[in-house]
């Protein structure tokens, strides 16, 4: 595990802020969402993201506004850290035709390609070929971006996780492969899905870097995420980020999954106390943003989600007829 | 026999009973000891068959159905489940390329009594991805059986017949019709694979169907006694062998033929019964068949989209008035689908005999 | 226009072609730098386009044929070789899953223009694992084309389209074909996607072939020209989206219907030809409809089963005859294929119908 | 790699006489194949072992006879070093209803259940989940046998690679993996697959032991593959092997792909000094066997070839009725 870079000695405190923006936009989006889910309104499969929120704040936060990203079934974090807007997300959730994808997709096809989000896939490990593609392309042009892929723990008992190492790592591809290791795929804990938990030892076997950090800790994946980046856009391939990190909620929709046998109240409690954004917002009081400051920030959020929820509803449903829109390119 | 389960217990009643009769049965696949993923159809086995035997897995649908192929062919009878047909596709290789060959390319010295069972899991906007019934693509390759229960009964009963099979059976369920409850034998029974049955007599119209949409069929067919029209609906249950000599019978005598299935038009299972048909029985038929599909368009998410999207019985009930001539103007267009892009069929085709 | 080449050679020119004008074209797969795997297709490239552009891979289909789908995401226009169909089944997930469905669900936003070229590459006692065609798998799947080229001709011409169509295309070449000579302008040009092509005009039946087997029934057309019988060929060209129209015309005209297509039969593409005829022209038939088809078998290994696996010229004018009422009796098992286990479709059907 | 065990201290002089037999016999009989080949005889895509012989020859030794084997497009050796059938083998190569597998597999589908032979197949990387699934049954029906699955270089880059040992580590199935890095997948060397030269490396990672050894030193891959074999036996799960050798002939059929640029005549004969068949030879003649005696095997071998080719020549086809056989179990 990397040194741990907790405390933000080298972050400039706007970054921070930032950062710390981020999180909390995403994990009130979600419990919003949550509410949503539960009232009945948003009927799609949805997987929320609450309590893994550094990951995709740090990693979008290193990444340039045109670098490309590719996401899972539990992408509602990554939409909104590389700049997704509420609005479009909020409406495909409740599938509309103002929906970023226009309702066709759902909560797992969140797509933005004006900010480089080139969608999410619910395929365990789909996204990653596409990503390395998506580099590939890159490279072929020299338009100096990077892309990056998020996935899961589960991903990477696909065998195809291992082809785009690889191949990857064989064409040295400006891509960054980030493992959100939360320990579970659906119902199953880690330990009876591999038979070590070693995921950033993976790299090293397919000739990249590879890194364990603590994915609740918003600045050290911040700081990996960049040096990933650097990497790849300065020509020296891929790197494997491991952030070890916790969905707080169940596998699917809004549930714990407490009353299934699968996990302890008292597992989800430890990591709660783990809480990346309880740890942001401590470190920035500390460096002396004042609580006002922070009260302020979490206020335009609200109203944020508050509009954008209204926005969703007061929005029309694709049209019927249109049902054959979109099949084909005509 | 006056017993009533559920179609997703009668899967579990058939593998309970499987598990405990013969010891070289065992389940695998994702989500076998999950309380959610594959609905009721396993509860209680792991409990009492215990994780040697009950074996749920990583990610890696390719090397679990391989190695469920391979333990086949030591002489196993594994069953591997695919909690959605559409992650299946990741094990298509050991499916197509393997199982479906291994006895032919071997000189029948080895078989692979394997059961490979794949769920159909749409609607609720879940879009493209996490909808799709690929039954047609299986029915289409040479070494393989394709079966998809429409009944509680047949749901256990062919389970069963799968698992006892010497060949690759893949077992296609469908989660719309895990509710259906209706009687269901309490005692370890087969039903025979590649026989057909026929769920409603009737003179004026064959309906063809398979899994949810035979349901949808009798429900249509209800329907139309009371518009004086009696249709005969035959629930196919085995794609293949498909029991063809059903179907002929049935023609033979309605002379009209409509083709209800739940996967998409082109190249689809329903185009493959009216082939059929057409080049057997031509003289039978006194009026085009009529096939009931879907439109060849990815699942969509939102509601309004999907609402349109699925056939259901009305769809079926339109097919037969078109089959009889009293369809409204529009009616055979709705109950083809229609020509999405990428088709085209029905449109041009009906531009051309203008 | 009267410069020969073969159809290897066509698709080799429709890439130098393509790439000289095109940054943005690439080509992947395996083999594309090999002496011997693709044939003659990618002679040339390497040396003139560099190891950027014309980029072997390890052998790792899922990946590869991904990353060509991210490409082409990205505003490339990759074209990504297979070098036998077979192999393709591991890319499936990412043709199927992906490629297919990513413009449609994110309503539009994006666009796949990635072209997937799959060899068929079969007989010379290969065996059921290097020989199998699955152009109806892909063409059953919504959100791809699918094409096959007969001709050097439209070798070239499809090739290029594919690449400068938008949407994801299956291109599927055949290795029977690749020593295939005739005229093939020198200039870069496009044969539409969706078209048809009417080989050779009739008006006794209507042959509706593709790929080798559209050769093979101008062979067996001009074998029946002899006997008297003046056959319509159609060489479907594009499998998807079907030009229906060509055929309902050909056949309000013929009133007859032979299709013959190099898949096997149960659920193959040449049931879609006969179902979209069964049910928008039913009234134009004067006689049943004719599959030449393999039959359900994986393919053989030894020579002596080759030769009555698969189906040639011989079958084709077998199938005509049949549809006319002229064949000998045992002609319509041959050209039918016949019901091998697992299907049979043809002997139950004449059975019931007896 | 493991240390040299080049000469054959540990090993009774009966094994290493075996040894020699097996080896001589795929190589003389491969040789026959050959000239076949170019004879126009054998019409099959057909794949020679020539080279490579001591990796077969000493991992079959350390199987018993109702332990597992499954091989690929390449498995000549695999199937004579574990017992097959010399008439049955030649038979399919030509085609004929006494083949092993009654004409309808050819070369690359040689199955010879009664010695455990359960089947080969020319998809890169496929019977690797079919060992771990007999390895699987064994486990459950706890009938002590062991499973072999031979693979290339090539076959490590299939992602069901990964998936395979990740399972089989996971439930400490009795499966051992050889891989015969021969360094070339059909025209392309292993640097432009793979980052880096180190498959046995990739076991780590999966929890398993990974061995590299010379794969042309009998001895060593018989003492390797022991190794491995008990493991698996007593309940230790699997083993890799990378076995580095190297086949004299082309990727496929007789000839020898040096017309092709693809490799060296240099690097072919620099090899073929490596000869694992001489430097058993000289082993034997060293530790006191005579060239009589040597002689006297070599000879059977070729008698037995002899009659093989006979056999397979004067053997009837399929007959054409029977297409459709097998396709089903009745
Ligand atoms: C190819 C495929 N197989 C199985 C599934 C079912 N599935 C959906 S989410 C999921 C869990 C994946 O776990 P992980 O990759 O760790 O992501 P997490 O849910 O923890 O974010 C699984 C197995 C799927 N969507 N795709
Ligand atoms: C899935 C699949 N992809 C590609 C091929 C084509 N192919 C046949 S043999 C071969 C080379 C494999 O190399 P390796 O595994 O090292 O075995 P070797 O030929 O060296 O014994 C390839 C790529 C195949 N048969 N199967
Ligand atoms: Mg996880
Ligand atoms: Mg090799």
């Amino acid at each position: 595990m990397k040194s741990s870079v907790g405390d933000a000695r080298d972050l400039p405190e706007e970054t921070l802020l930032g950062l710390y923006r981020v999180m909390q936009l995403i994990r009130r989006a979600e419990e919003v969402i949550a509410d949503l889910l539960e009232a009945g309104e948003i009927k799609c499969p949805t997987h929320l993201y609450i309590g893994q929120e550094a990951v995709a704040a740090g990693v979008c936060a290193a990444l340039r506004a045109d670098d490309i990203v590719f996401g899972t079934h539990r992408s509602h974090g990554h939409y909104l850290a590389k700049g997704g807007d509420l609005d479009g997300m909020m409406a495909e959730l409740l599938g509309k035709e103002t929906g970023c994808a226009r309702g066709r997709g759902g909560s797992m096809h969140l797509v933005a390609p004006e900010v480089g989000i080139l969608g999410t896939s619910p395929i365990v490990a789909g996204s990653l070929p596409l990503a390395v593609g998506t580099a590939w392309a890159s490279l072929l042009r020299g338009d100096g971006k990077v892309s990056a892929v998020f996935f899961g723990d589960g991903a990477v008992e696909e065998g195809v996780y291992h082809e785009c190492l690889n191949f990857a790592s064989l064409k040295k591809l400006p891509v960054v492969f980030v493992c959100e290791n939360n320990f579970y795929s659906s119902h199953l804990i880690l330990s009876e899905r591999q038979p070590v938990d070693n995921i950033h030892e993976t790299a090293g076997v397919h000739d990249l870097p590879g890194f364990r950090i603590d994915g609740n800790d918003v600045v050290q994946v911040f700081d990996t995420a960049k040096e990933a980046v650097d990497r790849a856009r300065a020509g020296l391939g891929p790197t494997l980020i491991e952030a070890r990190t916790y969905r707080w909620r169940g596998h699917v929709g809004p549930n714990w999954d407490l009353d299934k046998d699968i996990r302890t109240e008292q597992e989800v409690r430890s990591w709660m106390e783990k809480d990346p954004i309880k740890r942001a917002r401590e470190s920035l009081l500390g460096s002396g943003v004042s609580e006002t400051d922070l009260r302020q920030i979490d206020y335009e959020i609200e109203d944020e989600i508050t509009r954008s929820v209204e926005f969703a509803r007061s929005s029309p449903y694709p049209d019927a007829t249109a049902l054959a829109d979109f099949v084909l390119v005509p | 026999m006056s017993r009533q389960l559920s179609y997703g217990l009668a899967i579990n009643e058939a593998m309970h009973q499987l598990m405990e009769r013969d010891e070289s049965v065992f389940l695998t696949g994702q989500g076998v000891i999950s309380p959610w993923y594959v609905g009721n159809t396993t509860q209680g086995l792991f409990d009492r068959f215990g994780p040697q035997r009950i074996v749920d897995t990583p990610v890696s649908e390719l090397c679990i159905t391989g190695a469920a192929v391979g333990a086949a062919l030591a002489g196993m009878r594994p069953v591997v489940i695919h909690p959605r047909m559409d992650f299946m596709l990741l094990a298509v290789d050991q499916v197509v390329n393997q199982a479906a060959n291994w006895h032919y390319m071997s000189g029948g010295r080895t078989k692979v009594p394997v059961t490979v069972r794949g769920i159909v899991n749409r609607g609720g906007e879940q879009a493209a991805q996490h909808s799709q019934s690929f039954h047609a693509l299986y029915a289409h390759v040479p070494g393989l059986k394709v079966v998809m229960p429409a009944t509680p009964h047949d749901a256990k009963g062919l389970l069963i017949s799968a698992v006892l099979d010497d060949n690759p059976v893949v077992y296609i369920d469908d989660r719309w019709l895990y509710e259906e409850t209706a009687d269901v034998p309490e005692d370890f029974y087969e039903v025979e694979l590649g026989k057909a049955r026929v769920a409603r007599e009737g003179k004026d119209v064959t309906i063809v169907a398979t899994s949810w949409l035979s349901a949808q069929a009798l429900i249509a067919a209800q329907g139309l006694a009371d518009e004086g029209i009696e249709a005969e609906v035959i629930d196919l249950r085995t794609l293949k062998p498909l029991d063809s000599q059903a179907i002929l019978e049935s023609v033979a005598k309605t002379g009209r033929l409509v083709v209800a299935d739940g996967g998409w038009r082109t190249c689809g299972y329903a185009a493959e019964v009216i082939a059929g048909v057409a080049t057997e029985a031509h003289d039978s038929l006194r009026a085009a068949p009529v096939r009931v599909t879907l439109p060849d368009v990815p699942a969509p998410m939102s509601k309004t989209l999907e609402a349109v999207f699925y056939r259901r019985a009305e769809h079926i009930a339109d097919g037969v008035r078109a089959v009889l001539g009293l369809g409204r103007a529009g009616s055979r267009e709705e109950t083809d689908g229609f020509a999405a892009p990428g088709t085209e069929v029905s449109y041009a085709m009906r531009e051309a005999v203008k």
